[in-house]
């Protein structure tokens, strides 16, 4: 019995090799309407590059490349397992992996580990001020990038362990070491961004040439072996080409045509998606996304500096025709509060609907209205900022729509997609309210409740003010304090602490919060083992397209 | 001699360059939302850290050393970056998009031509009859067409709507395929771009030239060229429209340095060809300055150059222009 | 007989009618003849000039009677064959030497052109041909002036050019329309002497078209006198100047000044002014201004009679 | 004389967009409007039609009734209306637009043709720098800066949602292709004979300008406005177009051509119908162009470039 067994198993392990080695080739070919910036791991922040980072580089750790709830789990990747806390928190302690080599050729060592930690202060990552700089020695670097060492931040032992040493705890630090940032790059990297010249990885894939007016390519990493399948697997297609040019209604219809297997462009035209759901449905695929589109209204201007005002807009609102303008009831879910659902400490919440409870069903037309009287702000003039990106005109149209009607005279703005964000984040531009869209960093509460609503995250007069509303309320800051404190020792805690949190902000009315949008990805008809991971999206590693 | 004008041509043209690159280095100063460090930096980034980054690329500096570096930067070292896709060389992406407008504009430029002058001929040798009337109104509705509104209206029907009949199934997916690369897709890819490029122009062309020609038909010349036995043809070809090409070929010289020089952003962004027009307009789109500068003083040279070439042009085919000088 | 022209009438289709320009014009030109056309402007003396050319390019014009050209009525010529003739067995010269030539060829290139319309000359020759026309026509540097351009030269040398040009392929007939009108009264004289040295030369006959009763008085051996679209008299110079039959012509005659006068214009000395085509009235068209007139003018055009001298007024014989 | 009524009908029919939508559409062409639903032979019709599968709204399409005539836009308000609305704001550009633009040129280019010498070459500097600015660069960024941020100019303060903002960046992009021209005009004006006889007979300079130049300037601005404005039509088209020019909920030709680019595969008319609006008024307004030019001045030759 145990020998039909274990031939059995054999058997099927044959043939899955060899369904692997039946898929493995080909081409995947991803299309967007224009690049993102510098290739630059440390560097660029956009979804659509980190995309592809993922199967380029790789740090100490890394999000399981799965698809569900787990892809949010930390896995070792370079490391050989995930170290657990020491010190209170404060200290790390990594085991990085032998034999591994970079696609150069050069073998992975615990000195390009501290190098690369060190570089994300002499490239000036985004967040070198926000995240790295916890790394003792990081503040620092931060006053002099160019001459950043971190002797006892991040030290390198003789028999291949890596300790990091924090300022204070960090219940998110793993997290924010998984993400490309904390991609291990060889020592010898140049300190400065790289822009578009590629840095070898140590992933399935490197990159080999990228034209932000034409093309990103990657292709296999000659050096590259299994040692992680979960963090790092081994990838089907030899190469991913990302072309840049097509925009939205045209793609669709090169993807239609096979030309083409992913439109990497975050929306889809959405007067197209009857046809595609309806003709090609097996080539659809909806997956909740961890954002929230919202409206933030800015509490220290009016008319929004007026709580009745904010809550007018609040209980005005149709979230259903937001979704609905987003392309249809099952591409986004309305909601009322800041965490979008699936995030630790989410608890449904929901009180700007005619009946308040867990669920937005209905906006509640009378209460607007008397909020709105009691806010005595009828007649002032409001401007909607909006991007010419995607939906967003539209959104922008429609929120200016239920502004006039409450009693505003509103329009709407459309500024360059490049540039509304750093737009309404200047306080300087006196933004009163405006559409914009958050995506998660990592599944972390704070990412949403610290990093957007608090007092810390205000910088007056600067085009990086993340804290678009200007919340800010010290009693509120303080609680944040304190759950990021009890993440470490008891995240259950913590998680309700969160929940509580999210309540307040949520109660304070500083967003408009619109619906949490799903991710629609139509894909060409061959592409195959559509694997999508809740922390990067579809893993570009995991698909086949023969 | 020419080389006096040509000398004093070149003066003129630093001189508008100059001017041109300072209005449009304060224009984007004065842009709220297009700190560039702001950018660089990325989302979420600290006081820190953009302090960091403006230091590194040097927008600490004074506005008038910025520009300066800048200046160095695009002319003398040509090494000048892009600020939103960090690392990228402007000029290269410059030079790169320069043969896709080329072929757009040289293309387009064939066809009105051809048809203009078919058209303008046409019209002005059956002056007054029903053809030439219907002729001058559809180029009358040529000009008045939105270009940009025309290409989409293109896409719509080779792209969508009847492209599955035999009439447009030969159209490929919209895009630039290069000349080198493949030249049937090349000429396939273009051809619906060249037309609709050419329509605003043919409508343009043939109407001056016809009211040219007709001008010209009544002139004493005409008369001398038929008593001398010429036919209607030659006397039309080689007489009147050679006369009114002189018109036509200082228009031609101006509208062509306008197109190639980044006036064909509106087509080029509807048909997306990544030209010289589609690069201007994602860089004023990025707010990137140092590729804004870069189009726009790339497209003032073809501009100022292309006024000079008619100029010389003019000495060449107007024997009159040449005593004048 | 080279030249007949047989009951010509020239009428254009307008929207107020059929407006009639020339009417009923008959006259004949022999070899090597010059024949004066002699009335105002407006007068239809240069339509007939043109209709002989068939250079009438309104559609809108009819063209009636017959034009005999060695025999053959050229209108009812097929198109190539009378670009043929054209430039080739007559040829025309114009009022304004200014604006008849095209600005952006050299005149050698225009007159290439016209000679390699009509032979088979290859270019080279045509060139030294031209040169040579050039030359005859008492233009110094023949060779240099070929290759300049039109608005190079003076008005007395590009009429010159242009009566190269007529003459580039020897035409039997030669329309001069009002050459001289243009120019200075210098090179008016010698643009004229020059017409009369080459009918000489080549033989031709010329059909002159002027309203310089003093030119006539020069050049022609026989006049024909134009009157609001008719020919109110003709016949050999000498006979008409000495004896005016016809009292528009006396009137004429009378004003012209005495040799070498002051110019002025004839056409002023007689009261009055002619009538616009669509205003004729219904007999004579000169009745209104004449001082001979009886009722009948009125009621019917006079009809041109006589053999060899032919005058159109009922009372021919009684003007002095 | 047919171009000039067709204008008529159009501008008559542009100003009575608010009967037509209070009365004929019944419906806010401002307002959002997707939960409407309409009643259709008997039935009642979504405005913004789910697909079944859940993704992807269609707005209705032309019913050719009075509700909905050319069907809805992406926010389910009334096509036809906008379309009546937005000419509005798109004639009043052209018109504002070439007014400016008239007026400015005619002042520049008689400043410069007139007084000759160091005020002349630098005003034909300014024109060689603008002429040589290509036109859409020009306007697009002005309106970068201007649409997020207004204008002040001492005691003037324009709103970033002005009409006069479009207003005044077409008015001014176009100025050396009218200013040039009437330069070189008044220029030969003020060379020629009479000019300078009434110089030499001591006329005063302002008597000369009001009484010869003026009015030959005015004839030429006279023959130039309906091209211009013909011009100005396109160009507002295209800077709303790259929505750089009227804002939202405003409406003009070219925005209501940019809504609809985005329903172009499945409800082409939203974007069609505007552009034909715009073609039949430019059409117009280019034979009425022509139409004065005959009028005033049939020998000159003008050409607006583009």
């Amino acid at each position: 019995m145990k020998t039909i067994w274990l031939i059995a198993a054999a058997l099927l392990a044959v043939m899955q090799a060899a369904h692997a080695q039946n898929h493995r080739g080909g081409t995947l070919k991803l299309v967007a309407a224009s690049s993102d910036g510098s290739i630059d791991p440390q560097v660029n922040y956009t979804d659509q590059y980190w995309q592809l980072f993922i199967v380029a580089y790789d740090g100490l750790v890394a999000f399981r490349k799965s698809a569900g709830s787990s892809s949010n789990d930390i896995v070792p990747d370079l490391a050989t397992s995930v170290p657990a806390p020491q010190d209170g928190g404060k200290t790390y302690v990594f085991k990085l992996r032998q034999n591994i080599k970079f696609s150069n050729g050069q073998p992975v060592t615990p000195a390009d580990v501290v190098a690369s930690f060190e570089r994300l202060f002499k490239v000036n990552n985004p967040n070198a001020g926000s995240w790295y700089n916890n790394i003792v020695g990081g503040d620092k670097c931060l006053t002099a990038p160019a001459t950043c060492t971190l002797p006892d931040g991040v030290v390198a032992g003789d028999d291949g362990t890596i300790t990091i040493h924090l300022v204070k705890p960090n219940p998110e630090f793993l997290y924010q070491i998984a993400l490309p940032f904390g991609a291990i790059l060889p020592a010898a990297t140049p300190p400065h961004d790289m822009g578009t010249i590629p840095i070898p990885g140590t992933g399935p894939y490197a990159i080999t040439s990228y034209d932000p007016q034409k093309a990103f390519i990657l292709q296999r990493n000659p050096y590259f072996k299994v040692f992680s399948p979960e963090a790092q697997p081994d990838g089907y297609v030899n190469e991913i080409d990302f072309e840049f040019g097509v925009t939205g209604e045209n793609a669709v219809t090169a993807i239609e045509n096979g030309q083409y297997d992913l439109d990497m462009d975050p929306s889809l035209p959405a007067d197209r998606l009857a046809e595609m759901s309806t003709r090609f449905p097996r080539q659809i695929y909806i997956n909740p996304l961890l954002a929230d589109y919202y409206a933030p209204m800015n509490v220290n201007i009016p008319p929004f500096s007026n709580l009745n005002a904010r809550l007018a807009v609040n209980y005005a609102l149709n979230r259903r025709d937001t979704v609905q303008i987003y392309g249809g009831k099952n591409l986004g879910v309305p909601a009322c509060q800041i965490l979008p659902p699936g995030f630790p400490g989410y608890q449904p919440y929901c009180p700007y609907t005619k009946n308040p409870g867990p669920k937005w069903t209905a906006p509640d037309l009378a209460k607007a209205q008397s909020y709105m009287q009691k806010s005595g702000m009828a007649g002032q003039k409001v401007t909607v900022i909006t991007d010419d990106e995607g939906v967003d005109p539209a959104l922008g149209t429609y929120l200016g729509s239920v502004l006039n009607q409450l009693g505003f005279v509103a329009t709407t703005h459309v500024l360059s997609a490049n540039i509304q964000f750093n737009y309404i984040q200047n306080t300087n531009n006196k933004v009163q309210i405006s559409i914009t869209l958050w995506y998660d960093d990592y599944p972390a509460p704070s990412d949403f409740l610290n990093v957007l609503l608090t007092c810390g995250q205000i910088h007056p007069g600067s085009d990086n003010s993340v804290n678009i509303a200007g919340y800010c309320n010290k009693q509120y800051d303080a609680k944040v304090q304190a759950a990021l404190r009890d993440a470490i020792t008891d995240p259950a805690k913590a998680n309700t602490e969160w929940a509580a949190i999210d309540k307040q902000a949520t109660d304070a009315a500083a967003w408009a919060t619109l619906f949490n949008p799903k991710q629609l990805d139509f894909v060409s008809a061959r592409l195959g083992n559509y694997t999508f991971s809740e922390q990067f999206h579809l893993l570009f590693d995991k698909v086949w397209v023969q | 001699m020419i080389f006096l004008v040509l000398l004093r041509r070149l003066a003129e043209m630093v001189f508008v360059l100059f001017s041109i690159s300072v209005l449009v280095f304060l224009i984007f100063f004065a842009t709220p939302g297009a700190d560039p460090a702001a950018r660089i930096a990325g989302r979420g980034a600290s006081p820190a850290t953009l302090a960091a980054v403006r230091h590194a690329f040097g927008l600490d500096q004074p506005l008038p050393v910025q520009y300066g570096l800048m200046m160095k930067h695009l002319f003398i070292t040509q090494d000048l970056t892009s600020f939103v896709n960090p690392g990228q060389l402007v000029i290269p992406a410059v030079l790169q998009a320069v043969p896709v407008t080329l072929s757009l504009v040289f293309g387009a430029a064939v066809i009105w031509l051809i048809f203009a002058v078919a058209i303008g001929v046409t019209a002005a040798a059956l002056r007054g009859s029903v053809i030439d009337r219907s002729l001058m109104f559809l180029a009358m509705a040529g000009v008045s067409m939105p270009v940009f509104w025309l290409g989409e209206v293109a896409n719509l029907i080779t792209q969508a709507r009847f492209h599955n009949t035999v009439l447009f199934s030969w159209v490929p997916a919209l895009g630039y395929v290069p000349l080198t690369q493949n030249p049937l897709l090349w000429f396939k890819s273009l051809v619906i771009p060249w037309t609709v490029l050419a329509v605003t122009y043919i409508g343009l062309y043939s109407r001056v030239l016809r009211a040219n020609l007709v001008e010209a038909l009544t002139e004493d010349y005409i008369r001398t060229a038929r008593a001398k036995g010429l036919s209607e043809r030659q006397v039309i070809f080689r007489h009147a429209l050679r006369m009114s090409l002189i018109t036509l070929v200082s228009m031609f010289g101006l509208d062509f340095g306008a197109l190639v020089g980044g006036g064909a952003l509106l087509i080029e962004v509807v048909c997306a060809l990544p030209g010289v027009g589609m690069l201007t307009y994602q860089a004023l789109q990025n707010l990137d300055l140092p590729f804004i500068m870069a189009t726009v003083m790339y497209g003032a040279i073809f501009i100022v150059a292309a006024n000079t070439v008619v100029d010389m042009l003019y000495l060449l085919i107007d024997p009159r222009a040449r005593g004048a000088r | 007989m080279l030249l007949d022209v047989q009951n010509l009438s020239i009428s254009f289709r307008t929207p107020r009618g059929l407006l009639p320009v020339v009417e009923d014009v008959s006259f004949q030109l022999a070899e090597s003849e010059i024949l004066a056309i002699v009335g105002e402007s407006g007068s239809g003396k240069s339509l007939t000039a043109l209709s002989i050319m068939r250079l009438i390019t309104d559609p809108n014009a009819i063209i009636t009677g017959k034009i005999l050209f060695k025999g053959e009525d050229i209108l009812t010529l097929k198109e190539p064959a009378m670009r043929r003739l054209r430039g080739g067995a007559m040829a025309m010269i114009f009022q304004d030497p200014m604006t008849a030539l095209t600005p952006v060829y050299t005149i050698g290139a225009q007159i290439v052109e016209q000679i390699r319309i009509h032979t088979k000359l290859p270019t080279w020759q045509a060139r030294l041909r031209a040169e040579s026309l050039l030359a005859a026509m008492g233009i110094a540097d023949a060779q240099q002036i070929s290759r300049r351009f039109p608005h190079q030269l003076s008005g007395g040398m590009r009429q010159r050019v242009m009566i190269a040009m007529a003459l580039s392929c020897s035409p039997a007939l030669l329309i001069a329309d009002e050459p001289t009108t243009a120019l200075d009264v210098t090179v008016q004289a010698q643009i004229l002497e020059l017409l009369l040295k080459l009918r000489k030369e080549f033989n031709s006959s010329i059909l002159l078209i002027t309203h310089d009763m003093g030119i006539v008085a020069q050049t022609a051996d026989r006049v024909a006198v134009m009157y609001a679209g008719r020919i109110a008299e003709s016949g050999a110079t000498g006979d008409i100047f000495a004896h005016p039959m016809h009292p528009y012509t006396a009137g004429l005659l009378a004003a012209i000044p005495q040799l070498h006068g002051p110019r002025i214009n004839a056409f002023s000395a007689i009261p009055g002014a002619p009538p616009a085509p669509h205003e004729k009235p219904a007999g004579c068209a000169f009745a209104p201004r004449c001082a001979y007139r009886i009722a009948v003018c009125a009621e019917r055009p006079p009809l041109l009679h006589g053999p060899f001298r032919q005058v159109a007024c009922f009372r021919a014989g009684e003007v002095a | 004389m047919l171009a000039f009524a067709i204008l008529i009908v159009i501008i008559a029919a542009c100003l009575a967009a608010p009967w037509y939508a209070q009365n004929i559409s019944q419906s806010d062409p401002f307002a959002s409007n997707l939960d409407g639903s309409i009643t259709l032979a008997g039935q009642p019709v979504d405005i913004m039609q789910s697909a079944d599968t859940g993704f992807g709204v269609t707005p209705i399409g032309p019913t050719w009734t009075q509700k909905y005539f050319l069907g809805a836009d992406d926010q389910g308000r009334d096509v036809a209306a906008r379309i009546l609305f937005g000419g509005r704001n798109s004639l009043l550009i052209a018109a504002g637009a070439t007014l400016i633009c008239l007026t400015l040129a005619g002042l520049i280019g008689i400043v410069a043709g007139f007084s000759g010498g160091f005020v002349d070459s630098i005003l034909a500097r300014i024109l060689d720098i603008l002429w040589a600015f290509p036109v859409y660069l020009l306007a697009i960024s002005l309106s970068a800066v201007l649409i997020s941020r207004g204008l002040k100019l001492g005691p003037v303060t324009i709103d970033s949602d002005s009409l006069l903002i479009p207003i005044a960046i077409i008015g001014i992009v176009y100025v050396p292709y009218v200013a040039r021209p009437i330069r070189g005009q008044v220029l030969s004006l003020a060379r020629s004979d009479f000019v300078l006889a009434a110089v030499c007979l001591g006329v005063p300079r302002a008597r000369i300008l009001w009484k010869d130049i003026l009015p030959n300037v005015i004839t030429t601005l006279i023959v130039f406005a309906p091209l211009m404005m013909a011009l100005n039509m396109l160009t507002e088209a295209a800077l709303s177009f790259l929505s750089i020019g009227v804002q939202p909920p405003a409406a003009s030709w070219g925005t209501i051509i940019l809504d609809g680019e985005g329903l172009l595969y499945t409800r082409p008319a939203v974007a069609i119908a505007p552009g034909l609006a715009i073609m039949l008024t430019v059409v117009a307004l280019n034979f009425l162009g022509d139409g004065v030019r005959e009028a005033f001045d049939p020998r000159a030759k003008i050409r607006v470039q583009k």
